[in-house]
């Protein structure tokens, strides 16, 4: 990897990482509504797939979807406004974390609905390879997700079509307070991708130089027109479900012991510094500037006026 | 906001000057050739759907597309009913057309969690980033013999979905000009056959016809009772009607074709003239959408009415199979002339 | 069949000597102390659902439960909607008597082929071999910013199959009596909580407490206007019906707690007497269940009526994000009094 | 196999099959109201997976039903009764071909949506367990059942929760008018068991024997709290998908080529015979006695009352 891929990936990591932490005060000042799922410790996923993506591919993400739309270049202060029910925010404060989408950037949405994005990416790559571009989807999504029935039906549609999606599997180990351990009986959500007939890649989550390389064979073929695959990427979420689970379902050393044990921006740090890609000063500047485009973001944001009232019916059908 | 008004014939819609030839045709083929010449006008439109390929579909909507359009426009799926909706959806997020359709109204429960949270919320969710011009063609109704899962009317269901609209067309005509309207309109639609249409007969126009969404239309005009209905029922109240007027009873027969939106306007200038509504539809009458159309009516016309509005719908039941059962669950012609002698009486 | 009169209050059901010992629990307490209860009682009860194990539930419903009952009966199940309800579906058909919870009602349309074709169905579509004493848990509403696929009102979809039950309550003492009386029945029923009431609080009997199902409730008596309403709408109507009575309008609010089966011989009786109806709910207002209450009345008390019979609802819309917006799509208490007294005024 | 097993297999085929063709007549005579799918040509998989079955294990089965109820000891004149509407049938003629259900034998019924009763026998399985008894639940499904949620979502369940249920799919190469070959972009179907941790075999379901076999095997593991099998039978429908299909999707050789290829009956006949178990003349016996139990059959349901009407709510509801 050269240098200058290593320190993007390593500051679309902390980016993310920063948003989240931001959010969080947020939400502890009770400016934010509803319900955050945070994607602390698994920036690495959706900062190496989303590194090989263009604008113009497509990604549908879940109710953890802040990294997503992060790596996918969302603006950090429509996303912002977006929390704080600004008429600024992406959906005009409309939809709230749970439902950030960025169309400009083919980021077509969170989703609430656990497993409700898989076909809906299936969906765009099918227009891809309709239309004949080189576009490619990519679906991210839970280990949870992987045992609803749209997982099932829209990989083996993907398949038979052999349309141009990549399914990304993220493993954080719990789907809420479901351990992955009980709510599977295989060790390794990979190898159902043999069900379908596509190529299933198992690779550390932690590591963004393994996910960077694994999306970009994946993504490669797809857009050569060699189908899909499934990659699922081992994680840990080093936050609870969502702010303010009492996480009754984990010891405080499991979630300790794997908060320092696993930790992609430490990893990332480590070997971006061994490998002579970049220096501790180095780092520690891109950190300093993503937590200053933070606070420019947020103070954006507040400035934002409140969402519009609602209007029927353009808000709600194009025509009526 | 409700539709303009604009009269609803094809002529009328398109101008005196295109006056357009017409042709007998079914109900299935009426779809079929709205499908045909959307697909020719627009690349972008594509069908998906099970056994609508070589068999060309159930009840032979898709007939001879296949030969015409290939197998990537006419995508046949796997029986995998919320995927290939929800495969569908993502196509009309990213530039297609898609027309998905679900074989039988009673499976339509697989896919309802795509077309809900998904596409119909999609443009309010996302305050407005998308269109998702999608229509999903589905047929409800008993009448064959195939028992209670592939005979319900479930329309109600899809008329209580923010950011949906439903469609259900009664005659061959209607048919062609409200597929096409809604292939080409940028919301999600639930488009609504009734399996006993598909070979009924009527004079379609040949080249392109639309119907748009959101009017209701007068089947029949009368003085002395509204019947306000849609799809197969549409033909019984028409039926009925003839029965009355040798009574002596003049029924207005409302076909209100789109329910949601709903030409409200139209239901009640009608109501206020005739001063009684019946409504009659097929679905089960508990929580049907003629409870809406009546409290509708109920709501705004109350001191036009000389009787209550009444509802003739179908017995809270799941459809039978043995023949004489499954007729005795939904309004018959003769139930809808009994009800509404009563309503003028009354 | 309507049901048998019978008065609702617990000590009237058990007879005068059982009058019973309560204790103030928030509504959550009430559906835990039931399902606790009922498990105690009857073996064959299980839980099935997604985090009810350590976690106790996304409102805290199964809280303790699992310590008590082991994993064996409080069954943590993976995200898999429709697997788990059919898997309750299978095993209710076979000798248990299972509680399926679905977290948010708005997944419930992942889960309904298997509560419409499956359940609600088998006994019809079996001509009555098996019975399918199966609850099927789940909540709604709005109120805390869960944005439009956590914050939906679905029981009207529900109303409209044949073969299911629907109940929704209002108050701790009927969430206990109602839940234990659902899990007694040998048909299958939807159970409708809504997010906000779980930390409302009320008296509630501390042993076996059974609230028929099929009984509407008189939560408040008046003369001037009927305020029909479920679930949560009965307080804020409680709280409406109290400002109303300082502008001198006395309403009577109607608990329905039951929509199918309704109860409604005590609606109309209601409105009989105050000649003023008024529905209240928070689903959106197009094919609301409100709409058949409205119809019903409209139907068979017309000529006791001194007004139309009226509807508020929820605009039909998806639920917003953004709090004030969120406030706005759905009545509130001032939303009740206005509509109230525009009734009375009419 | 012994003698007696070996005959009763062939037994239990030929009523299948001689069902299915009187029951053709009988809806050429209009007196089917509805649809019916005929199961000729799949007769080893009901018949040989049934056989190991007790009364009290419990079955799900299809649209394509008449196979694994017969095979599942159902009397064959409430089930023509039920097909002609009358009110001795096993339905009281509210169900139909779609709806046949036998719970006193265990069958929990036919169904109408594809892969609607996989979950079902599930929850059989789970009663099982819960209970404690040594019952076991089979589900019958096809290979375009394999591609519902239904299917992956149970299938999961049943493994985690280690249920006594064999997921029997019959692949009969055809899901209506699209074939396996074109659903699937894999060739072994058994092999999406591995996804989710359980046995998964594949066996030629045109021979009894095999599916004896196989069968005895994972039903002997699940009554033993070894968990589910999955087990694919390989197999073809002679006729269309229902009656009246006009089979465009097909060439007239592919059906002949097939229909003399792959018939079970006649395999059976072939190793009976060669294997000792039986002779021509045992077995031309057998088919003159299920040809008369078949008419006696037939008689009973025509001299049957019509369906009673409605009542509500008892047909509907057990209390309202
Ligand atoms: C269909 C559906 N079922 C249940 C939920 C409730 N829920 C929200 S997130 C979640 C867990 C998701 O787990 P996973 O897919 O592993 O994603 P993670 O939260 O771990 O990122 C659940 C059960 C939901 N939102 N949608
Ligand atoms: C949910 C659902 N989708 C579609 C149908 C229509 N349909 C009936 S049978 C069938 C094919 C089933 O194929 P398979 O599972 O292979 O069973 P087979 O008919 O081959 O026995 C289809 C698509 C249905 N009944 N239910
Ligand atoms: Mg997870
Ligand atoms: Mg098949």
């Amino acid at each position: 990897m050269d240098k200058q891929t290593a320190l993007h990936l390593y500051r679309v990591m902390r980016t993310i990482r920063r948003f989240e932490q931001r959010s969080t005060t947020l939400f502890g000042e009770n400016k934010i509504w509803g319900t955050i799922h945070s994607y602390a410790g698994e920036e690495a996923i959706a900062a190496g797939v989303c590194e090989h993506l263009r604008d113009d591919d497509w990604i549908t993400s879940t109710h953890r979807g802040h990294g997503h739309c992060i790596a996918k270049r969302a603006e950090l202060g429509k996303m912002f406004a977006e929390l704080l029910g600004r008429e600024t925010g992406y959906c005009r404060g409309r939809g709230g974390s749970m439902h950030i989408a960025d169309t400009s950037k083919g980021n077509l949405g969170a989703n609430g609905i656990v497993g409700g994005g898989i076909p809906i990416a299936t969906g765009a790559a099918l227009t891809a390879k309709q239309l004949g571009t080189d576009q490619v989807a990519v679906s991210f999504f839970g280990d949870g997700a992987a045992n609803q029935g749209t997982f099932h039906e829209s990989l083996n549609i993907a398949a038979i079509w052999k349309l141009p999606v990549i399914y990304v599997c993220e493993n954080n180990q719990y789907a809420e307070s479901f351990p992955a351990k009980k709510a599977f009986a295989i060790e390794d959500i990979s190898v159902r991708a043999a069900g379908y007939g596509m190529p299933g890649v198992r690779v550390d989550g932690r590591d963004v130089a393994a996910v960077y390389a694994a999306a970009s064979e994946a993504i490669a073929r797809a857009r050569k027109g060699g189908g899909p695959t499934l990659l699922v990427c081992e994680s840990y979420r080093h936050e609870g479900h969502y702010y303010g689970d009492p996480r009754k379902y984990q010891t405080k050393e499991e979630i300790e012991g794997w908060k320092t044990a696993f930790d992609p921006l430490l990893d990332a740090r480590g070997w971006i510094v061994r490998d002579g890609l970049g220096t501790e000063a180095e780092l520690d500047a891109i950190d300093r500037a993503v937590d200053d485009e933070m606070e420019r973001a947020v103070a954006w944001a507040e400035a934002g006026p409140p969402a519009s009232p609602l209007k029927f019916p353009e808000d709600i059908y194009a025509s009526y | 906001m409700p539709p303009t008004r604009v009269p609803s014939s094809p002529a009328a819609v398109l101008g005196p000057a295109a006056v357009q030839e017409t042709r007998e045709m079914f109900y299935a083929e009426a779809l079929n050739d709205a499908l045909r010449l959307e697909m020719q006008r627009d690349p972008r439109v594509i069908v998906l759907g099970e056994d609508i390929a070589e068999h060309g579909g159930a009840f032979q909507v898709t007939a001879g597309l296949l030969a015409e359009f290939g197998p990537d426009r006419i995508r046949q799926t796997p029986i995998s009913e919320i995927g290939l909706v929800g495969t569908a959806v993502g196509a009309a997020l990213t530039g297609l057309r898609p027309v998905a359709e679900l074989m039988y109204i009673d499976f339509s429960g697989l896919a309802i969690d795509q077309i809900v949270n998904q596409a119909a919320q999609n443009r309010f969710m996302f305050g407005g980033q998308a269109r998702v011009p999608l229509v999903v063609r589905t047929q409800g109704g008993s009448g064959r013999g195939n028992a209670a899962q592939h005979s319900k009317s479930l329309e109600a269901w899809f008329t209580h979905v923010a950011g949906l609209k439903v469609v259900m067309p009664s005659t061959p005509a209607d048919a062609k000009g409200l597929l096409a309207a809604a292939i080409r309109d940028d919301d999600p639609v639930m488009f609504i056959e009734h399996k006993l249409l598909y070979r009924t007969k009527g004079a379609v126009p040949t080249g392109e016809h639309l119907v748009p969404l959101g009017r209701a239309d007068v089947k029949r005009e009368g003085t002395d009772v509204t019947i306000v209905t849609w799809s197969r029922d549409v033909l019984l109240s028409l039926e009925a009607a003839a029965k009355l007027a040798d009574l002596g009873i003049a029924a207005e027969v409302v076909d209100v074709r789109s329910l949601v939106p709903l030409d409200k306007e139209k239901i009640l200038s009608s109501v206020r003239k005739t001063r009684r509504c019946l409504v009659v539809h097929e679905a089960i009458k508990r929580g049907g959408y003629g409870a809406e159309i009546a409290a509708i009516v109920a709501e705004e016309a109350f001191d036009d009415l000389d009787a209550p509005p009444r509802r003739l719908a179908g017995v809270d039941t799941p459809i039978p199979y043995a023949q004489p059962l499954e007729l005795g669950v939904v309004p018959q012609v003769a139930d809808i002339v009994k009800a509404a002698r009563e309503l003028v009486a009354g």
